[in-house]
């Protein structure tokens, strides 16, 4: 009767270092040949020089929603192998990934473990915006800084965690987006969120804009482990509303979509960058049909930007990139071009490293990357995709529809 | 009253297969006067069962309508029978050695707690980790069977309400009017003195077990295929079972369906009126419980074991 | 029934003061759905005295017992409690347990009930303890107070291991003493919560004759010694003959008789419903 | 395989193979050892053969045999030793230990620990079964972060430092303890363990929907900040470094520990034991039963407070998963584990049952450590089913089957004081 | 051949040696009376006689099959009945239900026997609906023997039959087990009341401390002084 979530009930009460990081004990610079296997295989092709530097990554690799941090774990391991590959690092670049299982609990441990580990001098994640702020502060006080590809939420860049930035939209802008979309069609919104700090914000961002344009809504909080949602889905369908928006992760989603449709719901229905990932075609099946998705996320499958990306993720994957991969990829190179040009200069440390990445202006296959203050990227395109016959397609930039 | 009619059905569901489940808590707790902490991976592994064997039948192939209800009982067989013999396992390893050594009662609620990790991250192992597996799409489950009050009552509702109902009334029968169901009782009253009486006390609660094990891994089947199962899907309707178990009247045998249809009814009645919510769901169960048991110390029916009062 | 208990013959002069009343029973009835075990039952105890309850299997003595001690609440009746001496007369129904006892009633059980895995040591003490002020904070910090209460305990529990003769097993266990020093530990363990009068069911079942002698004794010696007045159910007819001041009988949860050994052992409704005919005993005491 | 701290660094001591993970202060713990394994024993043995002559003086009335540790560690003499041992381990070996392992031994070890010693009151002393233990632990937890300013709702008084929130954490753990326990605590065995159990879920879950106030799963914000002790002369700033945490986490459990043995020892701890026992002859013999399982509820609930507080000092961020229902069912897996009713036992057992994990860490893949641990509890309990130091006041109750019930007990539902109304 | 044959056995709990080598029969038709002081090993012998308990050495037979190390759930078969020590009736069966309960090992009770046991415990009858746990501790004794009698025993053991029984009903009781044995049934009788018990059985054995002192007839027993002085508590040195 006892064992709780995932991988392991008992490490979520803990905020020890490393309690769920599958694969990043990793060894001080001292100590090579302790090494893992994850860690070297993305040191793939090695260059002659001896110093190593490691980039970490912080996001979910196991649990419901380890799609969306795998997605970005390959696209940021892609990179720093295509890095490494390059020859004219004059470095070798190590990858060390920690899973938070995208949950805040266990958040810290998984920071620590990068954080201890004096190697590393640039984050890339976390991917999930609960982990990011279970510990902005803790990887601010490191002085170790971020670049996130997708944690989302809209407050991350004003709690003062000067560590982080992000190269995508905040939810603010996408659900406002969102929420002009919706108020062209529909008169009243059923909003559920699966009170995460992603999940939460973005509907309460929807909210905003649809109470201020005049839109009917009602809203329901279901805590993200539920997996019996028959009871909110018939409360759903009962209502009567014109548009059903979830704020929460992919397997999530999946759940709630078939659980509407076994409820009968009609109605529209809508989620935002959370739900947009494969586990949401498989887990919700034929239910899925007919779902929106907002996400200011590129498609690298059609962009043609992303062509040689693309090419390079099938090859090395077998499978086409996912959401937030090129965005993962955009964001490790633009930490992978700081490293390398302090290198160029002598030693690098993460002090140097964080004024690097403020400085920086990088160009990448999904923005321009280049911060402001808070550590918000400047440029921003909302998109919206919607889920036919078990495949999304992109529909196009939502202002446009 | 069409809202009231989709709740009550919804209710029904879910509490027939706290029913079944309760009815293993029930019956261990019978004869040993201990919670088998490790019932809920019990149930969860009468979900994994059923899905190889489902599974494995129906493929990716269309499957005619004929078939379907012998797939569907051929689940639910494999799910008993893997839950009754993880059940008999279960008492073997985690009971028997304890037994005999007269250990305190809290040792084998703790071994039972070890066996519990130790399945639910076996099968995690074996399986996988995912909190949401699914049962393959072989029929409608969605498909509108009746309609009461403008509530349309579904096929799958029907099952296992119609389900749970057959075995429970079959288990009642089994308990309250064979020879089986007296050396369970009194194994349960007073074990030395029952085996005085001719009755063999190690046989009698296997097959407790087992039976527990049988309606347990039975009502996996009907849960994964309600919903979604995972290696750790025993936990949470553990819990609820455990707690109907307990409303009605631990060692109960009715007790424990009436507690569980009522709990289910309860968890899904109380959280659709307008000023609660949905979310609230699992604190209405737990303060329902709270409230009877203070009201009545013993639940509703008393501790009476294979008795109705 | 020349046995060596009667060394005080009951006759000769009970300390017992008549106007001094410990527990009145008034016109007391209990029903246990359509068993009724107490019908209109009345008696008075005495301070000082020895009472004997006897009467056949089911009489209602055990459930006469649970209801002086608030275990059971009759439906009708009362029943008004002044254990120690000075006390003003309170009613004990639907009183609590530990209630009762404070008020100075201690009980032992037909069937043994110590604290098996404490020492005999601690289980008197326990019993004393239930008298005393201090709280768990100055338990904690070793507080003189509490302290000096510690010390009293153990050497009071010291005390009455002697009077039960148990010095010796001060240190063992309770579950592991033999049968006889357990019935004689839970006396220790009643009489350490300094009670007026003591409930002692079927003491001496169970045990040999050598034991239900030391029995006797003792329970002789609490009375006169200790000025703790007896109620005492018994089914062994030599021992009771051989202590109790006064006998009530009673057979179908109502009173039959009551009076002196002596008187009781001729009257012809206790013979017919209880002790059953003379020859069977003088037969067997023949052999 | 983790950073040395810079101590051991520097020495350039360094362990190799599976007990690499543990770092260099194994070594050094092991020469703190021997230092302390010496006068230890001396300081034992000495002790020990002078209460053995007061004995033999004739002081009789000298109290009671202690009667904790029985068993293995029965004599005085080993289990003083031992005791040095333990408490020179816990001085010596933390700043050798490796971050990693300094953080364990903290958010981990310490922590479930002091769980342990406040569940041991309840369940190994007292008898109650509580399934809902970490609920306090959680109070405690939310208690800390919304005096700090961390919750929605803001102090109306202003903020403090996380520490100084012990007094109000136990203040409102009593209360939350004798809340549930007023109700409750007449149920019997089995029905106080499901309404306890049903009591943590309800905090829980509460924590999760009451978003207004808790935060719900997003966990406070901002985080708990490091706390800092401020006595006007002189001014202690807690940082990001364990050891800190686990010095004063040390004093907490020795003062507790201290606390608790004088209670164990006194007219509380026999009420306790008597109740467990026997509860019936427990009020037949005066005692208040009500009163002193109140009394142990409220106790416990309140350990579970500070440790609660500790953490939300410590880790600065928790979320409604912390205080899962597993957890505290793991609480009371590690006293039983340690033994039920021993102090020291269930120290050990927490402490064995929290590092397993983290050692396994190294050894088996992440995901079978549940498995392992699961395995290693049930052997535990199979083969030894006192616990790793039995209570001696437990280690009667190791009876042979065909005791388990006095025929009273069942006879006499009445006498149980709940069903009285004939 | 006698019916029951304890041949020098030797019963342990844990490292403590409760028998310590004894050896006693029954003959088929007798009643056997074992007599010691609390704590002798009456009880320990019986339990191992019914197979709760197993011997560590020695050999018990049972018209001439061993039966030593069998369960007792087996043995009832062979019709070994045990009356246990503290009654131990089912307490939450009606009185009607602990007495099928002792016919469990035949698919339906007696009906015969059933009368018959009413008829001997008429108050039995009065209750047959009462749960047994509610009974007074001499009802539940009568239950007791009347449980033990549903299952037809050849071989009956008796725990201490008459502890907690009003002296009129002893009496009764002891004209039970004679009338029991005249029937057939063969008694191994343990009992405080050491003067009833011999004046009723056609042999005894005193146990003290786990081994047998003295044996001999009913009469020879009660004629012994030891017996006289430490069972029956009689001063003779005057
Ligand atoms: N809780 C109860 N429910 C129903 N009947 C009860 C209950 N308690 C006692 N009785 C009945 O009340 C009657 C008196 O019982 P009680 O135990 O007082 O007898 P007693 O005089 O102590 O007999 P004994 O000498 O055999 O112990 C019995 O017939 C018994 O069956
Ligand atoms: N379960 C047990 N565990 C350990 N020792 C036991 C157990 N049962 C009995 N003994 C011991 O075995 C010895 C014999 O006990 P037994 O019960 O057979 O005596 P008895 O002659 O029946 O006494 P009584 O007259 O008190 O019933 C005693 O010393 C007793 O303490
Ligand atoms: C990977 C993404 C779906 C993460 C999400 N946007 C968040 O902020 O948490
Ligand atoms: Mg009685
Ligand atoms: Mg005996």
């Amino acid at each position: 009767a006892c064992s709780n979530s995932t991988s392991d009930a008992k490490s979520s009460s803990s905020a020890a270092p490393a309690a769920s990081s599958s694969s990043s004990s990793a060894a001080p610079a001292a100590s090579s040949d302790a090494a893992t296997s994850e860690t070297s295989s993305a040191a793939g092709g090695a260059s002659n020089s001896d110093t190593v530097y490691k980039i970490g990554f912080q996001g979910p690799l196991s649990g419901d929603n380890q799609q969306l941090g795998i997605n970005e774990s390959n696209g940021v391991e892609l990179a720093v192998e295509q890095a490494n590959a390059s020859g004219d690092l004059g470095f070798t670049l190590e990858l060390v990934k920690s899973d938070d299982v995208g949950l805040p609990d266990k958040s810290p441990a998984a920071a620590a473990t990068l954080i201890q580990d004096t190697g590393v001098v640039g984050v890339v994640g976390p991917a999930f915006s609960g982990s990011t702020k279970a510990v902005g502060a803790t990887y601010s006080a490191a002085n170790l800084a971020l670049i996130s590809p997708s944690a989302t939420n809209a407050t991350l860049t004003t709690s003062g965690f000067t560590a982080f930035h992000r190269i995508v939209p905040t939810d603010a802008v996408e659900s406002a987006g969102t929420a002009k979309w919706l108020a062209k069609t529909v008169k009243s919104v059923f909003i559920v969120d699966d009170l995460s700090d992603y999940g939460k914000g973005a509907a309460d961002e929807l909210e905003k804009g649809l109470k201020s344009a005049g839109i009917k809504t009602q809203r329901e909080g279901v805590d993200a482990k539920t997996t019996d949602y028959s009871a909110i889905a018939q409360k759903v369908a009962t209502s009567g509303d014109e548009a059903l928006f979830y704020g929460g992760y992919d397997a999530q989603v999946s759940l709630f979509a078939r659980a509407l449709k076994s409820a009968g719901y009609k109605g529209v229905t809508v989620t935002g960058n959370g739900g947009k990932s494969s586990v949401f075609t498989e887990g919700a099946g034929d239910a899925g049909d007919g779902w929106y998705f907002s996400c200011g996320c590129l498609d690298a499958t059609t962009a043609p930007a992303a062509k040689d990306f693309e090419a390079a993720y099938v090859k090395k994957y077998n499978q086409p990139s996912s959401t937030y991969s090129p965005e993962a990829y955009d964001a490790a190179n633009a930490m992978i071009s700081v490293i390398k040009d302090l290198a160029a200069k002598g030693e690098v440390t993460r002090e140097d490293v964080m004024a690097g990445v403020k400085a920086l202006d990088y160009k990448g296959i999904t923005t321009q990357v280049k911060f402001t203050e808070s550590g918000e990227v400047e440029a921003a395109t909302i998109n919206l995709y919607r889920q036919e016959k078990g495949v999304i397609n992109l529909l196009g930039d939502m202002k446009d529809q | 009253m069409q809202d009231f009619m989709l709740n009550l059905f919804s209710g029904l569901t879910r509490g027939s297969m706290y029913a079944l489940i309760a009815l293993g808590y029930t019956l261990v707790y019978g004869v040993l006067q201990l919670i088998n902490f490790a019932h809920s991976e019990v149930f969860m592994s009468g979900a994994f069962a059923s899905f190889i064997v489902v599974n494995a039948l129906v493929g990716e192939n269309q499957i005619p309508g004929w078939v379907v209800p012998l797939i569907f009982l051929a689940g639910l067989l494999s799910g008993g029978l893997a839950g009754a013999s993880v059940a008999w396992g279960l008492e073997r390893i985690a009971y028997r050695a304890l037994r005999r050594r007269g250990a305190p009662k809290l040792a084998f609620l703790i071994s039972a707690i070890g066996m519990s990790f130790l399945l639910s991250a076996l099968a995690g192992k074996l399986f996988n980790r995912y909190t949401n597996n699914q049962f393959p799409d072989y029929f409608n489950k969605d498909a509108v069977v009746f309609t009461v009050f403008g509530a349309e009552i579904r096929l799958i509702q029907v099952i296992i309400i119609f389900g749970a109902i057959i075995m429970m009334v079959f288990l009642d029968r089994l308990v309250s009017g064979t020879k089986l169901g007296k050396s369970i009782r009194g194994v349960a009253e007073d074990a030395p003195t029952a085996a005085l009486m001719g009755i063999n006390i190690d046989k009698t609660i296997s097959r407790t077990f087992v039976i527990g094990g049988a309606l347990g891994g039975a009502a996996g089947f009907l849960y994964g295929t309600a919903f979604v199962f995972s290696n750790t899907m025993g936990f949470l309707p553990g819990v609820k079972a455990f707690a109907a178990a307990v409303l009605g009247g631990i060692g109960n045998i009715r007790g424990a369906m009436i507690g569980g249809l009522l709990l289910g009814i309860i968890e899904v009645l109380i959280p659709a009126l307008p000023f609660i919510g949905t979310k609230w769901t699992d604190v209405v169960a737990f303060v329902v419980l709270v409230m009877v048991l203070v009201l009545r110390p013993t639940g509703i029916l008393g501790e009476k074991l294979g008795r109705a009062a | 029934m020349t046995t060596s208990m009667a060394k005080t013959p009951a006759s000769e002069d009970p300390p017992v003061d008549t106007r001094d009343v410990i527990y009145e029973v008034d016109d007391v009835t209990l029903r246990f759905g359509g068993v009724t075990s107490l019908n209109h039952v009345s008696l008075k105890m005495y301070r000082g005295e020895i009472l004997a309850i006897i009467g056949p299997n089911g009489a209602g003595k055990t459930s006469l017992f649970n209801s002086l001690t608030g275990v059971y609440t009759p439906q009708e009746g009362s029943i008004m409690l002044a254990a120690r001496v000075g006390d003003q007369p309170v009613s004990v129904l639907g009183q609590k347990t530990h209630i009762i006892n404070r008020l100075g009633v201690a009980r032992t059980f037909q069937n043994i009930r110590l604290f098996p895995a404490l020492t005999a040591l601690e289980n008197i003490q326990v019993g004393i303890e239930t008298r005393q002020k201090a709280g768990p904070v100055s338990n904690m910090l070793g507080l003189p107070w509490a302290r000096r209460e510690q010390r009293e305990s153990v050497k009071r529990a010291y005390e009455l291991l002697r009077e039960v003769g148990l010095t010796q097993r001060a240190n063992d266990l309770a579950g592991s003493l033999a049968y006889g020093e357990q019935r004689r530990l839970e006396i220790a363990r009643a009489l350490g919560t300094s009670p007026g009068v003591i409930l002692l069911d079927e003491p001496a079942a169970g045990t040999n004759p050598v034991e239900k002698q030391e029995l006797a004794d003792l329970i002789q010696r609490i009375n006169r010694e200790d000025g703790v007045s007896v109620l005492l159910i018994e089914h062994d007819m030599k021992l009771v003959m051989s202590i109790a001041h006064r006998l009530v009988v009673l057979n179908f949860g109502q009173k039959i008789a009551e009076g002196s050994p002596e008187n009781i052992q001729k009257n012809p409704d206790v013979i017919a419903a209880y002790l059953g005919s003379e020859d069977d005993e003088t037969a067997e005491g023949e052999i | 395989m983790y950073l040395f701290s810079s101590l051991a660094g520097s020495l350039g001591i360094s362990a190799s193979g599976t007990w690499q993970n543990l770092g260099s202060g194994g070594w050094m713990t092991a020469a703190a050892f021997f230092l302390f394994a010496g006068t230890g024993f001396v300081v034992a043995t000495v002790k020990f053969t002078k209460s053995k002559t007061i004995i033999a003086a004739g002081l009789k009335l000298a109290a009671p045999k202690s009667s904790d540790a029985g068993g293995l560690f029965g004599s005085p003499a080993t289990a003083k030793t031992l005791l040095l041992l333990v408490f020179a381990a816990a001085l010596f070996y933390p700043p050798t230990a490796t971050s990693f392992w300094q953080s364990v031994l903290v958010t981990q070890i310490g922590i479930y620990v002091l769980l342990a010693i406040g569940l041991n009151v309840v369940v190994g002393w007292a008898g109650l079964l509580d399934l809902g233990f970490i609920a306090f632990y959680a109070i405690g937890s939310y208690v800390t972060a919304y005096l700090v300013g961390s919750l929605p709702p803001k102090p109306p008084w202003g903020t403090m430092s996380p520490l100084f929130a012990i007094p109000f954490a136990i203040a409102v753990c009593l209360v939350a303890g004798v809340i549930l326990g007023g109700p409750t605590l007449r149920l019997r065995g089995d029905y106080l363990a499901i309404v306890t159990l049903g009591f943590g879920e309800i905090v829980r879950i509460v924590a999760i929907n009451a978003d207004d106030v808790t935060n719900s799963t997003r966990g406070p914000s901002p985080q708990v900040p490091h706390p800092v002790i401020n006595l006007g002369f002189t001014r202690f700033e807690f940082g990001l470094d364990q050891l800190q945490y686990w010095y004063l986490l040390l004093i907490i459990i020795v003062i507790v520990v201290v606390l608790f043995r004088a209670l164990e020892h006194s007219r509380t701890g026999r009420a306790w034991a008597a109740i467990r026992e026997d509860e019936v002859a427990a009020q037949a013999s005066g005692v208040n039963t009500f009163r002193f399982k109140l009394l142990a509820f409220a106790i416990g609930a309140s350990t579970s407070g500070i440790a609660g507080v500790f953490f939300a000092s410590d880790v600065g961020f928790f979320t409604p998963d912390n205080f899962i229902l597993n957890n505290s069912i793991l609480v009371v897996a590690y006293v039983v584990f340690g033994g039920m009713g021993s102090l020291p036992g269930a120290m050990a057992g927490a402490a064995v049952l929290t590092w397993l994990p983290e050692f396994l860490k190294d050894q088996v893949p992440a995901e079978d450590r549940q498995m392992w641990i699961g395995a290693v509890v049930l052997l535990m309990m199979i083969f030894r089913p006192g616990g790793l130091i039995p209570a001696k006041r437990r280690s009667a109750e190791l009876h042979d089957y065909d005791h388990h019930e006095s025929l009273e007990v069942s006879a006499v539902p009445a006498g149980e004081g709940m069903g009285a109304k004939a | 051949m006698a019916l029951l044959e304890v041949d020098n056995i030797e019963v342990r709990y844990g490292a403590i040696k409760a028998i310590k080598g004894i050896s006693f029969d029954v003959a088929e038709g007798e009643i056997v009376a074992l007599l010691g002081a609390n704590g002798a090993g009456k009880t320990t012998t019986q339990k191992t006689v019914s197979g709760m308990l197993r011997p560590s050495l020695g050999e018990i037979r049972f018209d001439g099959k061993r039966i030593d190390g069998i369960p007792a759930h087996e043995l009832i078969h062979l019709g070994i009945c045990h009356v246990p020590e503290g009654r131990r009736v089912f307490p939450r069966m009606s009185i009607l239900e602990n007495l099928e309960m002792g016919a469990f090992r035949f698919k339906k009770p007696d009906e015969q026997i059933l009368e018959h046991v009413f008829e001997m415990f008429p108050r039995l009858r009065e209750r047959i609906k009462q749960q047994a746990g509610t009974l007074s501790g001499g009802e539940q004794q009568m239950l007791a023997i009347g449980r033990a009698l549903m299952g037809k025993p050849r071989l009956l053991l008796l725990d201490e039959p008459s502890m907690g029984l009003a002296p009129l009903i002893v009496n009764q009781i002891f004209d039970i087990i004679k009338e029991i044995n005249v029937e057939g049934v063969t008694v191994l009788l343990v009992e405080q009341n050491a003067s009833k018990a011999l004046a009723l059985a056609n042999r005894g054995y005193v146990l003290e401390t786990g081994e047998i002192v003295l044996s001999g007839t009913g009469k020879d027993l009660l004629a012994d002084d030891r017996v006289r002085a430490a069972y029956l508590g009689e001063e003779i040195a005057h």
